[in-house]
């Protein structure tokens, strides 16, 4: 192996070596060089403008202490990358710059390598990877064991494409779905399960992804450190309506938590109105209590998301639209229109015939009724 | 062995011109054409399927894909890009170039070749005929149980990706066998290993982790097949089956997969940065054990795929670090080719910018790599556009960018013609900018918390300046490709002719005339240092050059530049091979009757048991026809006259 | 690298040898059985198990298929495959934590 | 390794290394085939004992049975090397008694699966039942396909020495099909002791 050449020889410009005439096929041009230069530029200024933090799903705006760490982690390898981008990019130009041909140049000297440059250009990314790996350990570790401290437990279940969000007894064995109500900075351990298939529960500012895996149960923690309400989205690519598998989590003061849960288990006030009153005689009388429940009436259905308290929810659709009379009423009138795919125009009776379509009234009433449940 | 063909059903074929002639070639030059042009048109078909997705995604809340369409659109992408692009394009490679480059006249198993190119031809159709029947596979090019159950995947379409992906697989492993023979067992006296060009040692790596990591997708794709069709439970929850089985499989083969994408590669540019900085490579022997210690570590971080499944702080620290190991030899090449071009009179030619492009590209993929390799930030980028974008600076501005090198530095020795360089560098420069501009603003979009695989977002998560932004920009690299399409096609006749050796070459497939005469070498060379052919023409180091093919009758060839249209394997190549006694392998049926009856097989599976024994029949009687053919005609030379 | 090895030896084994080795196997096959039938040697059967069909796999690759006298080329390319196969195995096993 | 008598004439390829290249394609082949054999039994271990429903292996699997059948492929090897020996000692006649042997060897062992199968079925295992079913009878199966494969191919063999295909020189081809033939039997060790004793026992 030819690694005998010494680093000076190694490093000297080619033009300075032997001169003599030599014919090359391809002309070449000048004045590339700016060119290239903005290119690698071109990203770095792209890169200042998109670190804003206000998407709502940023993952720059961690807001909760799994999010923080796995941040800060980021920016760690994201500083040294930029440092190793810019140094390795740079030198790359440079030679590239430095020792196009010149006109009548000789063959270069040929150096066949250098056994003191190759053990240090070894040794350099072993260092920084060494550097980097010791932070990555610790917050593996750091975020995937759940701190000891006491903690609200809750079962979170994927389904095909919404989910569900069981608590524990002393929360009432609580049930709700796709928008997941946590008090404010308190540690939340969350067991991750799957009805069907492969999902994966994401809140970009309170933590990162873990999947849920049928048959194996998963365990995450979050903790909100401040109140507000966080948009999450199902990560994992689970069929047709994976876009739309999104969700809400709302952190709020422990007190207001509390009154939540209880209300949750109160049955729903009577009716209102007299739309209102006709809404939960048609949700009897149309089937929608086989799959749904609402805690307190006759609706014990489980196949689809839990009602209880609908009104109170701010989305419709698995955290897809904003929960307006419109966009109810538009979900009722043609779910596949709104999500494609999605199992209630599968399965509900009056979705699959035609003849049996709701009629614009019964649609106002059913709004008027679900809207009456908070 | 006695001569035979199946007697009253099969005439040995004899004619070395016109379309069946390409039929029944075992000629690896040949091949490799066919490989490069199929492969091509996949690259045409894979960008469609990408530019129907980034039009549907430019602005919020678009319909102009279906969800349905959008799923099937994206599970193709990945699958053609990977399976029927990349992977060919390199097959493309290793199959003109690898005789030539070790000195040899073809492969050790020329028929397999055939076969090998076949099968894959086969199998694609096979994948991509599911269009027409019933809807293509939809469940993503990595098709996680337990979604791609009956249950939950009704139709045809993952039955179609099972199979298709089994008869590729049988393709790849039939070329990576044959590499692994050939490289081992036909290069020229004096060619030690470690005076292989590095794009030789490189495909050898590559074949070793196909015939290694193929068999494992095998199994994988068998047990879901069984799944699917007999009813077992290998991914079947209800009875106790683990999903994370086939993620665990499917990776085990995955990730060695992507160094079978990017090692060849790594072996082109590892040619063309030396042939035009006009210096040997930096660190040959570094370079080459980096190649093979990427191919070994490739094995050691298959579940860094699965950070977030939940495998436990200990698995993901582990995987982590095998991970963080890796940039380690990647570092050390790129620091070498950086090695190369310093003291070197560098010509930017289109094949040396686009190698140059890859080395930029190719950091910047490096570098996003490692912050996947960090478990904790990466379950923030897991199954996001970050991920995409990271793929996309690995696979485009990496594998793609070298195989674009590859094709306008290798091209005139295929042809005989230069690709044009002005519309060479306008390729690339709008390539390299188009990239970019597709692939840079999805790092943003990941980090955003945009998921992959959604075919629609809605305008309040802020997503839709840089989704606007990336589709422009894969506009800007459909004209670079287009751009060289115009360049092909006008250089394939009209371009510059090219003589034997045009760049000034090194490797021993400069040596010859462009395009090579069937039979490769008149006589073969002796190799007596690594840039062999330098060697000979400056004579730097090592013996003169005696018996070497500059010394050969056919020099005259290239020393008078241009042989105008001479088509490869003309007739007077046959005559002057049996001039030479040069015993060229004879032109077979069997292997495409072989590939053919595989692929009726597998349609076979999906529609009718009837088809499924036809298939297998024909495959099986083929490879009798096949094991009693001798492998050269024995009436003593190819022509049969 | 052992590539360029030396040419194969000719001292094949006599049909005798051949023999010999089927003896063997066909011991060790019995003692697999015996030991299998022994309630009392419980606690070592997986060790037992592990290296008597071990030596069974050992002695068929070495005098049957000729790696003993063969170019070491062949030897490394199949011990490399039953090596990565057999680390794959304990990898997954240590994955689903059925060893740990 | 190309066992060429010292008076006959091997018309071996002139190659960089002295090995052949079919000899180095099948050594490949089953390094290859190590993985695709290593990934079933694999999977096998991961799911041992995780059926949720019966019968498992110490319910259904007979090792008494299976002993004479393992001792029935062991016995084809030895009667493998010595047609091989055969041929290359210019024997033909006594080739094909052996290889004759081998493959009726490899039949029975053929006939005991397909016993073994059946008796399963019937006692209720089937590769629907549970996952010992899927994974049993998917290694095993694919094991029953390689011998199957591979009496096909000793068959031929035998055939072409009619033909006056099979000569000395070509001790070769034997070889190539002995190696494969000897393959199958290891991974047929394997298996007997992780699938059978190994399961049955743990």
């Amino acid at each position: 192996m030819n690694l005998h050449q010494s680093d000076e020889t190694a490093l000297r410009p080619a033009w300075r070596s032997r001169v003599s005439p030599s014919k090359d096929p391809m002309s070449h041009q000048n004045g590339r060089r700016y060119l290239s230069l903005l290119l690698f530029l071109f990203p770095l200024l792209a890169l200042l403008l998109a670190c804003t933090p206000s998407h709502p799903q940023s993952t720059f705006d961690a807001l909760g202490d799994v999010a923080q760490k796995q941040l800060l982690l980021f920016r760690v390898i994201f500083w040294a990358a930029v440092f190793v981008f810019v140094v390795v990019e740079a030198i790359l130009l440079y030679s590239v710059i430095r020792f196009r041909r010149r006109p009548n140049q000789a063959h270069p000297v040929p150096i066949h390598g250098n056994s003191r440059l190759e053990w240090a250009w070894t040794l350099a990314p072993a260092i920084v990877l060494a550097v980097i790996a010791v932070p990555t350990v610790r917050y593996v570790f750091e975020t995937g064991n759940v701190p000891e401290n006491e903690a609200l437990r809750i079962k979170v279940i994927g389904h095909q494409w919404w989910w569900e969000f069981r608590y524990p007894q002393e929360y009432g064995n609580v049930v709700t779905a796709n928008e997941l109500r946590i008090p404010v900075g308190q540690v939340v351990v969350l067991t991750l399960e799957s009805k069907d298939v492969i999902h994966s529960f994401w809140i970009p500012k309170l933590a990162g992804k873990v999947d849920l895996i049928p048959n194996r149960t998963n365990i995450m923690w979050i903790r909100a450190e401040s109140e507000g309400e966080f948009y999450g989205q199902c990560a994992e690519f689970c069929g047709i309506a994976h876009a739309k598998m999104r969700f809400r989590v709302k952190a709020e003061a422990s007190e207001s938590f509390e009154a939540w849960v209880k209300a949750m288990k109160a049955p729903p006030p009577p009716p209102g109105s007299d739309a209102e009153a006709e809404g939960a005689r048609l949700f009897t009388q149309k089937g929608c209590i086989a799959c749904h429940k609402i805690e307190g009436t006759a609706a014990v259905g489980i196949l689809g998301p839990n009602l209880t308290l609908f009104a109170s929810r701010s989305t419709v659709g698995a955290g897809i639209l904003d929960n307006t009379e419109y966009n109810v009423a538009r979900w009722l009138r043609d779910p596949d229109e709104v999500k494609r795919g999605n199992l209630m125009a599968a399965l509900a009776p009056f979705y699959r015939d035609p003849t049996m379509r709701l009629k614009e009234g019964e649609i106002e009433a059913l709004v008027a009724y679900l809207h009456s449940l908070q | 062995m006695a001569a035979l063909t199946v007697p009253g059903v099969l005439r040995r074929p004899a004619s070395y011109t016109g379309l069946w002639s390409w039929v029944t070639t075992v000629d690896h030059k040949r091949i490799g054409v066919l490989y490069g042009v199929t492969a091509f048109i996949y690259l045409l078909l894979g960008g469609t399927e990408a530019f129907l997705m980034r039009l549907q995604l430019a602005r919020p809340d678009q319909s102009l894909v279906s969800p349905e369409a959008f799923n099937q659109l994206f599970t193709m992408h990945g699958t053609t890009m990977v399976f029927l692009v990349v992977m060919p394009l390199g097959a493309a490679f290793f199959n003109f170039m690898i005789p030539l480059m070790i000195g040899a006249r073809d492969v050790a198993f020329p028929r397999l070749n055939a076969f090998s190119y076949w099968c894959f031809l086969g199998g694609s159709l096979l994948l991509n005929s599911s269009w027409f029947l019933g809807g293509a596979p939809n469940a993503g090019w990595f098709s996680y149980a337990n979604l791609t159950s009956k249950a939950f995947n009704p139709g045809h379409g993952i039955d179609f990706w099972i199979l298709g992906l089994m008869v590729l697989g049988v393709a790849s492993m039939a070329a990576a066998f044959n590499f692994i023979v050939t490289i081992v067992n036909m290069r020229a006296p004096g060619m030690t290993l470690m005076r292989m060009p590095v794009f030789v040692w490189m495909t050898l790596v590559t074949s070793f982790l196909m015939i290694l990591a193929f068999p494992v997708i095998t199994v994988a794709l068998i047990e879901l097949m069984f799944d699917r069709m007999f009813g077992t439970n290998f991914f079947n929850p209800a009875a106790g089956g683990q999903p994370i089985l086939w993620q665990h499989l499917f990776w085990l083969f995955g990730h060695p997969e992507v160094y079978i994408l990017i090692l060849p590669a790594m072996g082109i540019v590892s040619e063309i940065l030396p042939t035009f900085s006009g210096k040997p490579l930096f660190g040959y022997p570094v370079v080459v054990f980096s190649g093979i210690a990427i191919g070994f570590l490739g094995w050691a971080v298959w579940s860094h795929h699965m950070f977030t499944v939940g495998l436990g702080p200990v698995a993901n620290s582990v995987f982590a670090l095998t991970t963080m190991t890796i940039a380690v030899p990647t570092g050390v090449k790129i620091f070498n080719w950086i090695g190369t071009l310093w003291g070197g009179s560098v010509r930017l030619t289109t094949p040396m910018l686009f190698a140059i492009g890859f080395i930029a590209m190719f950091i910047i993929g490096g570098l996003s790599g490692v912050m996947h390799a960090a478990a904790p930030s990466d379950a923030q980028q897991q199954d996001t556009y970050f991920v995409v974008a990271h793929i996309h600076y690995v696979l485009f501005g990496g594998a793609i960018f070298a195989l674009f090198g590859g094709i306008y530095y290798w091209f005139p020795k295929v042809t005989g013609h230069l690709l044009g360089e002005g519309l060479g560098k306008l390729n690339f420069w709008l390539m390299i900018i188009g990239m970019n501009t597709a692939f840079f603003p999805m790092h943003f979009l990941g980090l955003d918390g945009m998921p992959r695989r959604i075919y629609t977002y809605s305008g309040e998560m802020g997503w839709g300046l840089w989704n606007f932004v990336s589709t422009v920009g894969v506009g800007i690299v459909i004209l670079g490709v287009l751009v060289f399409l115009w360049n092909f096609f006008s250089s394939l006749r009209r371009g510059r002719p090219s003589g034997g050796d045009p760049w000034d070459g090194r490797t021993l497939e400069w040596s010859m005339p462009s395009p090579p005469p069937l039979y490769n070498f008149a006589a073969i060379p002796r190799v007596n240092s690594r840039d062999a052919y330098w060697e000979q023409k400056r004579g730097e180091v090592g013996d003169p050059p005696t018996n070497s093919p500059r010394s050969n009758s056919h020099n005259e060839h290239s020393s008078n530049g241009p042989i105008g249209r001479r088509p490869q394997g003309s007739y007077s190549d046959v005559a002057e091979a049996a001039r030479l006694s040069i015993h060229l392998p004879g032109l077979s049926y069997f292997p495409i009757l072989v590939a053919i009856g595989l692929t009726l097989a597998g349609f076979g599976l999906i529609y009718n048991l009837g088809l499924l024994f036809a298939g297998a029949a024909l495959a099986v009687l083929s490879i009798y026809g096949w094991a009693l053919e001798p492998v050269s005609d024995p009436a003593g030379h190819p022509l049969g006259h | 690298m052992s590539l360029h090895s030396q040419p194969p030896e000719h001292a094949h084994p006599t049909p005798l040898t051949y023999a010999k080795v089927a003896i063997v196997l066909a011991l060790v096959t019995a003692v697999e059985v015996a030991i299998f039938y022994m309630e009392s040697l419980r606690p070592i059967f997986l060790p037992a198990f592990i290296v008597l069909s071990a030596v069974k796999f050992t002695l068929v690759a070495m005098f049957y298929m000729h790696l003993r006298f063969d170019s070491r080329l062949f030897s490394g390319l199949f011990v490399g495959g039953l090596l990565l196969a057999a680390s794959v195995i304990i990898a997954l096993l240590a994955l689903f934590q059925i060893i740990v | 390794m190309e066992h060429a008598p010292a008076t006959g004439h091997v018309a071996i390829e002139e190659t960089t290394t002295g090995l052949s290249h079919r000899k180095l394609l099948i050594w490949a082949f089953l390094a290859s085939e190590c993985m695709f054999f290593g990934s079933l039994i694999a999977t096998l271990l991961v799911y041992h004992g995780k059926s949720l429903s019966g019968p498992g292996p110490k319910e259904i699997l007979d090792i008494p049975v299976t002993s004479v059948s393992t001792f029935v492929l062991l016995l084809s090897s030895l009667m493998m090397v010595m047609a091989y020996s055969a041929i290359t000692r210019g024997r033909v006649k006594a080739f094909r008694i052996w290889i004759m042997c081998t493959a009726i060897l490899g039949a029975t062992f053929l006939g005991f699966q397909a016993f073994e199968f059946r008796h399963f079925a019937l006692e209720g295992l089937t590769p629907r039942t549970n996952l010992f079913g899927s994974t049993f009878f998917t290694l095993t199966g694919f094991h029953g396909a390689h011998v199957t494969v591979g009496v096909i191919w000793l068959l031929s063999l035998f055939g072409y020495s009619f033909r006056g295909d099979l000569t000395r020189e070509s001790g070769l081809s034997v070889d190539l099909a002995a190696l494969y033939w000897h393959f199958v039997d290891i991974v047929w060790i394997v298996i007997f002791t992780v699938v059978y004793l190994i399961g049955v026992a743990l």
